[in-house]
């Protein structure tokens, strides 16, 4: 058997993702990243193949992706995240059906992605400001109000008032403001419901800068907050498709490129 | 209020018996009218000139005997001065604008009868002293009114003008249609029973008897004369006249007498009624017309601008 | 893992974002200062319940909309209406009107129509009188009736000096009441128009002792609380709204009496004049009194103006009525629409010695051209005068907050120099 | 609000001035149609309607008719004592103006009184006022000072020949006592309706009585439609605005607190536009003014208004004054007229 990896480093975490011939997706594997992120990487390409009883010489076609791709010298080849992204939600929302729109919350940067008919990248927007609205955003904002991350979207089901929404874009100074909020005795709940208004908007404001179209796809780590799904969803006024693994849509979209490239040679 | 009676027919009756109870020879003052309008600036602006009069109206005549006469002054503030007359002539200088009262008295004894002559005549002052009515200038007083003034205690017998029952607006003068009440007082106290005659310009005359308070009053009558035709505001004279015979013994000027014979006489002057040159009805009738012709127009001026739906929607309640 | 939400409807989502915008602002005046008064409780709750939880107020009643303060609100409250005024300060219909205008227009007129193309209404207007104010306004009225609202219009003229334009006005409200009556089916009458009057005459009356107490040298209110009194007044149930401010009234004597200074010992007091701030564009207010400056009084439809003058009727007669009710709305009126507009100049400055001010700041929002171009003579007055003067341009988006609040800050910083300088 | 609660300052600003002038009036009205029958005189030379041809009734007199009388004289004779008398007069009518300024025709002018009353009566009867445009205002304005110039003229034609003009008939001595509605209403009001007459006894004398009855209908009917209708031709009104200036008691503006709202051109019976928006002057007492007091009252600015005798205010616009006049004090419907 043939098998090709995908490989994302990420700001946060590296995620990869294995697959085989038929580009079905074998199996995948997040490890955090950090300073020593291409020996995490090689690690943790190695434990993945290790668990799946994938010898390395099977593995045919590399894709690393990412911030940190081009220092990932074992790569075959190296791609954008986002045309790597583009690929994975395609492939990876098959079922659901045509995808139009995506939009990725990462660690460090949210981005949308719109797309033609034949899947190919149309327009894509970045966030221009630092942290806010992104993965790192959130984390910050569990750790004031000392609650887990995967917390946030009980929290904002449970709210009831108004959401409390937070005006600075900076992360640092959301931080002070949130503590300021929590000192006048706001409830957590419409804290978090806030917070991930003020993010869904942010997005939401992106995806309308390139053109906003049905079928919306969602993913990145953050995509796990049903919270932040359901914010987005209310923002944008109809529904997203969230995939089984969001935060390893790039990885597998680079797998499946990895395939492609193999079959084309 | 005091309600005149006229009673014609016993005056008439009082007229022929009375009359020879008044004196022929009357005296009384008259006031030298000055051409002022066209005169100009004279030194003697300020001097008033009055002569005696003998007589009835329609004779006249100057009196120049004036012995034993006395000129009494009385101004607006009822100060009273004392002059002699040498000559006919009665000259004095007002010092203030405003009214003044002269009086003259004469006695003379004539078989065993003293007769007092006297007579009153009200003197109206257009112009003063500079330098001496400044305070009366700036006090402006307006009220010195012509009648209505008590007896001039130098006096024993007087006869009083009271303020006339007015039939017309302006204050200043007696009209034809006024009445004219008067008084007769000696030595302080009202005399109830003494008649009095009126002889006008025009020659009529009459003698007017008292009421119960010794009020003597009548209505001044219309005249017709042939000056009404040219100036309808024509004024004319009339003589008031009194006289009262008191029983009284004494010594004047050498002579001896047993009775006292005063005769006061009131020169006035009347004119016309307004009435007859003036309508009241029209200017009733101007006046409401007007106000008739401008309240229409007003009204039909603010219909006009009015649009239907104000009367509809708005309500003034 | 993931569930099947329920989505918002696009109104259920704008009412979320007013909500929004509206409760962080409402925050902002309950706990970012010190001393807060206890009676602008009812104002608080009043404004969370209308742009939170979207509460009508007046149910069952007819709803005048007003789009600027020249309807009579004496004339709608005697016909039995409630008026509404429909100036708009929420970012979130701003942005739905930016779609429908141009880019460059007034953000309050922005999101007015943006207001009336989402339909979204708690207390919807059954009809809406627009006076030909500004050029913005008046082109708003004909756009928000190609929504399928009933808007008429009603004649104002832009100068207020002659003869022509007095008549022309008096003639326009004599019409606008015609026309509200008819709608009504209600005679406007002697009474109904007298006791309205009084009625406002004697909330004016309270606006008038409130600001009686910023004279004092402590100031026992904020501007941006007195800001949502009058801002309150757009819709509130005026009886309620009344019993609020009496009570108010008596804290604030209170708190006179005792000395309570919500500004700090150094704060300059500013008269703020320019760009009405509506509920929730309380930016620039917010902005000068979290600065550490306090203001004591301003010139702006939504407060000051609005309030100022009051009826002043001879003969207490529906003819003279109406022409001292339309008066009221014309010969005060400082709007920078008309052509000549010495009066708000001479108004600044002496609202300036009054309040004893130390400065003036002047917002217009960027699209707000007559205020815009007013700018500059007012300037040039001010410096005349010695009176320091900040000018801001600003429009409902959040995002300008940072540079603003640094302006307003040096400038406050510079009052407080200039002031002990002085000393 | 202010300290002292019950100052004497505080409660003349608060007062209902409607009433207050309303019974002023009455009182100087009764001394001066009636003030005769108690002894009253105040002399010849009032600076108000108090009418000579109201007879023993007259408190005082009207120095119009003295002015006319005092000048039918030769030219020659006021090197004397006419021209002495003459001058007397007006300093003693100078005298009296001052102390009240224009405030005679506000309150004390018996014919600005009536006026008065017939502006109420309409008022109760609901029919609107009438004003004149601000185009004819101004045309209206210059008639008191032709009227002013003849009556100085005529008195001096009857006595002179003036650019060697015929003298004029003596009918002509009272040119302004003819024409003037007072001369009818006054006496009416002490019972002597005998004033309402057309003269035929010249032609003079027809014309004038004739206008005098013309311009008394006018008056009652105008004066019903029009506040103070027959004050913007009065000549009384011309002659004290000459001696204006230095009267004692005056209208004070300050302009820096005027908002130009125009309440006091609302409650200005004379329409004066400099009222509301002259914003330079101070001294705010205008040919038309009759110093009612009225602009004062119905002014909401805090001292921006005020009434002034030698330089101590005597009553000054509040807002308090303003909230109670115009019973906007309390809440609720308890108010209705």
């Amino acid at each position: 058997m043939r098998y090709f990896v995908g490989i994302d480093i990420g700001s946060t975490a590296i995620k990869i993702s294995v697959a085989d011939e038929n580009k079905n997706l074998v199996g995948h594997k997040i490890s955090a990243s950090g300073s020593m992120f291409y020996k995490y990487a090689q690690e943790a390409l190695g434990e993945l193949l290790r668990e799946l009883g994938i010898e390395e010489k099977e593995v045919v076609y590399t894709v690393a992706t990412g911030y940190g791709r081009k220092l990932f010298k074992e790569a075959d080849e190296n791609v954008s995240e986002i045309t790597a992204n583009a690929i994975g939600a395609q492939q990876a929302a098959k079922s659901y059906g045509e995808i139009k729109t995506i939009i990725n919350i990462g660690g460090q940067d949210s981005k949308a992605i719109s797309l033609d008919a034949e899947g190919n990248v149309v327009n894509f927007a970045m966030n221009d400001r630092c942290a806010a609205g992104t993965g790192k955003f959130l984390d910050v904002v569990a750790m004031n109000l000392e609650i887990g991350v995967d917390e946030l979207s009980d929290y904002h089901f449970k709210s009831v008032g108004t959401p409390l929404s937070i005006s600075s874009t900076c992360a640092v100074f959301a931080e002070s403001e949130i503590i300021g909020l929590l000192g006048n005795n706001h409830s957590v709940e419409d804290i978090v419901s806030g917070v991930h208004y003020s993010i869904a908007k942010r997005i939401v404001k992106l995806v309308k800068r390139i053109g906003v179209k049905e079928n919306v796809y969602f993913d990145g780590g953050p995509a796990l907050n049903d919270g932040l799904v359901s914010a987005i969803e209310n923002e944008l006024g109809h529904k997203i498709f969230v995939p089984e693994y969001p935060q390893i849509t790039t990885s597998y979209g680079a797998a499946v490129l990895a395939c492609d490239a193999f079959m084309c040679e | 209020m005091r309600i005149f009676t006229f009673k014609m027919q016993t005056a008439m009756i009082l007229v022929l018996m009375s009359i020879s109870l008044f004196a022929d020879n009357l005296l009384w003052l008259d006031e030298i009218k000055k051409k002022s309008c066209c005169k100009g600036a004279d030194q003697e602006s300020g001097i008033k000139e009055f002569v005696i009069k003998k007589g009835t109206l329609q004779e006249n005549k100057k009196e120049h005997d004036c012995k034993n006469a006395v000129i009494y002054i009385r101004d607006m503030d009822r100060v009273v001065t004392e002059h002699n007359v040498s000559g006919g002539k009665i000259s004095f200088t007002p010092e203030y604008k405003g009214g003044y009262r002269l009086y003259f008295e004469q006695k003379s004894v004539h078989e065993g009868v003293l007769y007092v002559n006297l007579s009153s005549l009200r003197v109206y002052n257009k112009e003063g002293n500079i330098s001496q009515s400044l305070l009366k200038e700036i006090r402006g007083k307006t009220n010195d009114s012509h009648y209505d003034h008590e007896p001039l205690s130098q006096l024993s017998f007087e006869l009083v003008m009271e303020k006339p029952i007015k039939k017309h607006h302006i204050n200043c003068c007696l009209y034809s249609g006024d009445i004219a009440p008067f008084r007769v007082y000696y030595k302080g106290d009202i005399q109830k029973e003494i008649p009095l005659r009126v002889s006008m310009e025009s020659g009529w005359s009459n003698v007017v008897q008292p009421d119960q308070e010794g009020l003597v009053s009548f209505e001044i009558p219309r005249n017709s004369y042939a000056e009404t035709e040219k100036d309808k505001k024509h004024s004319e004279k009339m003589i008031v006249e009194a006289s009262y015979d008191v029983n009284e013994s004494g010594v004047y000027d050498g002579g001896q007498y047993r009775s006292v014979h005063y005769v006061m006489t009131l020169p006035l002057s009347f004119a016309p009624s307004p009435l007859e040159y003036e309508s009241r009805t029209l200017g009733f009738a101007t006046a409401i017309g007007v106000m008739l012709v401008f309240s229409l127009g007003l009204y039909y001026n603010r219909r006009r601008k009015r649009k239907t739906p104000k009367e509809i929607y708005f309500d003034e309640e | 893992m993931h569930t099947e939400h329920t989505i918002e409807t696009p109104h259920q989502r704008q009412n979320r974002h007013k909500a929004m915008e509206a409760i962080s602002v409402i925050n902002a005046l309950k706990e970012d200062f010190k001393f807060p008064i206890q009676s602008m409780g009812y104002f608080y709750d009043l404004f969370e319940t209308v742009y939170c939880r979207h509460e009508p107020l007046h149910e069952g009643k007819v709803k005048i909309g007003t789009m600027c303060i020249q309807i009579p609100s004496e004339i709608i409250y005697a016909l039995d209406g409630v008026p509404i005024r429909l100036c708009n300060g929420f970012y979130t219909d701003d942005e739905i009107g930016s779609d429908l205008l141009p880019q460059k227009s007034c953000p309050l007129v922005k999101a007015t129509v943006g207001w009336f193309a989402s339909d979204n209404f708690s207390d919807k207007p059954d009809i809406t009188f627009s006076p030909t104010t500004c050029d913005q306004k008046t082109k708003a009225g004909a756009i928000i009736e190609s929504f399928g609202h009933t808007v008429i219009d009603v004649g104002f003229p832009r100068t207020k000096e002659s003869e022509e334009s007095h008549h022309y006005w008096r003639e326009s409200v004599k019409s606008f009441a015609v026309k509200l009556s008819k709608f009504q089916g209600k005679k406007l009458t002697r009474s109904n128009l007298e006791s309205a009057i009084k009625k406002i005459g004697y909330a004016q009356s309270l606006y008038h002792k409130l600001t009686e107490f910023r004279k004092n040298k402590a100031v026992p209110i904020l501007g941006v609380d007195m800001f949502l009194v009058t801002n309150a007044f757009f819709f509130d149930k005026i009886d309620e709204w009344i019993g609020a401010v009496e009570k108010l009234v008596a804290e604030l004597e209170q708190r006179a009496s005792a000395g309570v200074n919500v500004a700090g010992k150094a704060s300059p007091r500013i008269v703020y004049t320019g760009s009405p701030p509506i509920f929730p564009n309380y930016k620039i207010p917010l902005i000068i009194e979290q600065s550490d400056a306090v203001i004591v009084a301003d010139e702006t439809c939504s407060s000051n103006r609005m309030f100022n003058d009051m009826v002043a009727v001879d003969e207490w007669n529906l003819y003279d009525m109406i022409d001292s009710v339309s008066d009221k709305y014309l010969k005060a009126c400082t709007c920078p629409i008309f052509t000549q507009n010495d009066d708000r100049i001479r108004r600044i400055i002496q609202l300036v010695r009054s309040y004893s001010g130390d400065g003036v700041i002047y917002q217009a929002f960027a699209g707000c051209q007559v205020y815009e171009m007013e700018q500059r003579s007012v300037l040039a007055a001010m410096e005349r005068e010695g009176i320091p003067i900040l000018y801001i341009e600003s429009d409902y988006s959040p995002s300008q907050h940072g540079q603003l609040t640094t302006r307003v800050e040096a400038f406050v910083e510079s009052l407080k120099n200039r002031k002990r300088m002085k000393k | 609000m202010t300290k002292n609660k019950f100052s004497l300052r505080r409660s003349v600003n608060n007062m209902n001035l409607v009433r207050f002038r309303f019974w002023f009036q009455i009182v100087a009205f009764v001394l001066i149609v009636y003030g005769g029958y108690i002894g009253l005189d105040l002399g010849n030379k009032l600076p108000t309607f108090a009418c000579v041809f109201n007879g023993e009734g007259t408190g005082g007199k009207c120095y119009v008719g003295e002015l006319q009388h005092d000048l039918k004289h030769p030219l020659e004779g006021f090197v004397g004592f006419a021209g002495y008398a003459f001058l007397i007069s007006l300093g003693m009518f100078m005298v009296w103006f001052w102390a009240l300024n224009k405030g005679w025709c506000g309150f004390v002018c018996p014919l600005g009184t009536m006026q008065d009353w017939l502006t109420m009566v309409r008022e109760k009867s609901k029919i609107r006022y009438s004003e004149y445009s601000w185009a004819n205002r101004g045309k209206i304005k210059s008639i008191k000072y032709i009227l002013l110039i003849l009556l100085l003229l005529l008195p001096v034609m009857i006595a002179n020949s003036v650019f060697g003009l015929p003298k004029l008939p003596n009918g002509l001595s009272m040119p302004f006592c003819d024409i003037c509605p007072g001369r009818m209403m006054i006496p009416a009001f002490t019972g002597h309706f005998n004033q309402f007459y057309i003269d035929f006894s010249s032609k003079t004398d027809l014309v004038m009585t004739t206008l005098g009855m013309i311009i008394v209908g006018l008056f009652l009917v105008g004066s019903f439609v029009k506040k103070r209708f027959f004050c913007y031709f009065c000549p009384m009104a011309a002659l004290q605005y000459v001696f204006s200036k230095p009267a004692l008691l005056k209208l004070y503006k300050d302009g820096a607190k005027c908002t130009r709202c125009g309440d006091c051109y609302r409650a200005c019976d004379m329409d004066i536009l400099e009222i509301a928006d002259d914003v330079t002057s101070k001294n705010l007492v205008t040919e038309d003014c009759t110093l009612c007091l009225k602009c004062v009252a119905a002014c909401p600015e805090e001292g921006c208004l005020e009434a002034n005798f030698m330089g101590a205010t005597i009553f000054e616009s509040t807002k308090e004054g303003f909230i109670l006049r115009m019973a906007m004090d309390q809440r609720g419907e308890k108010h209705a007229h």
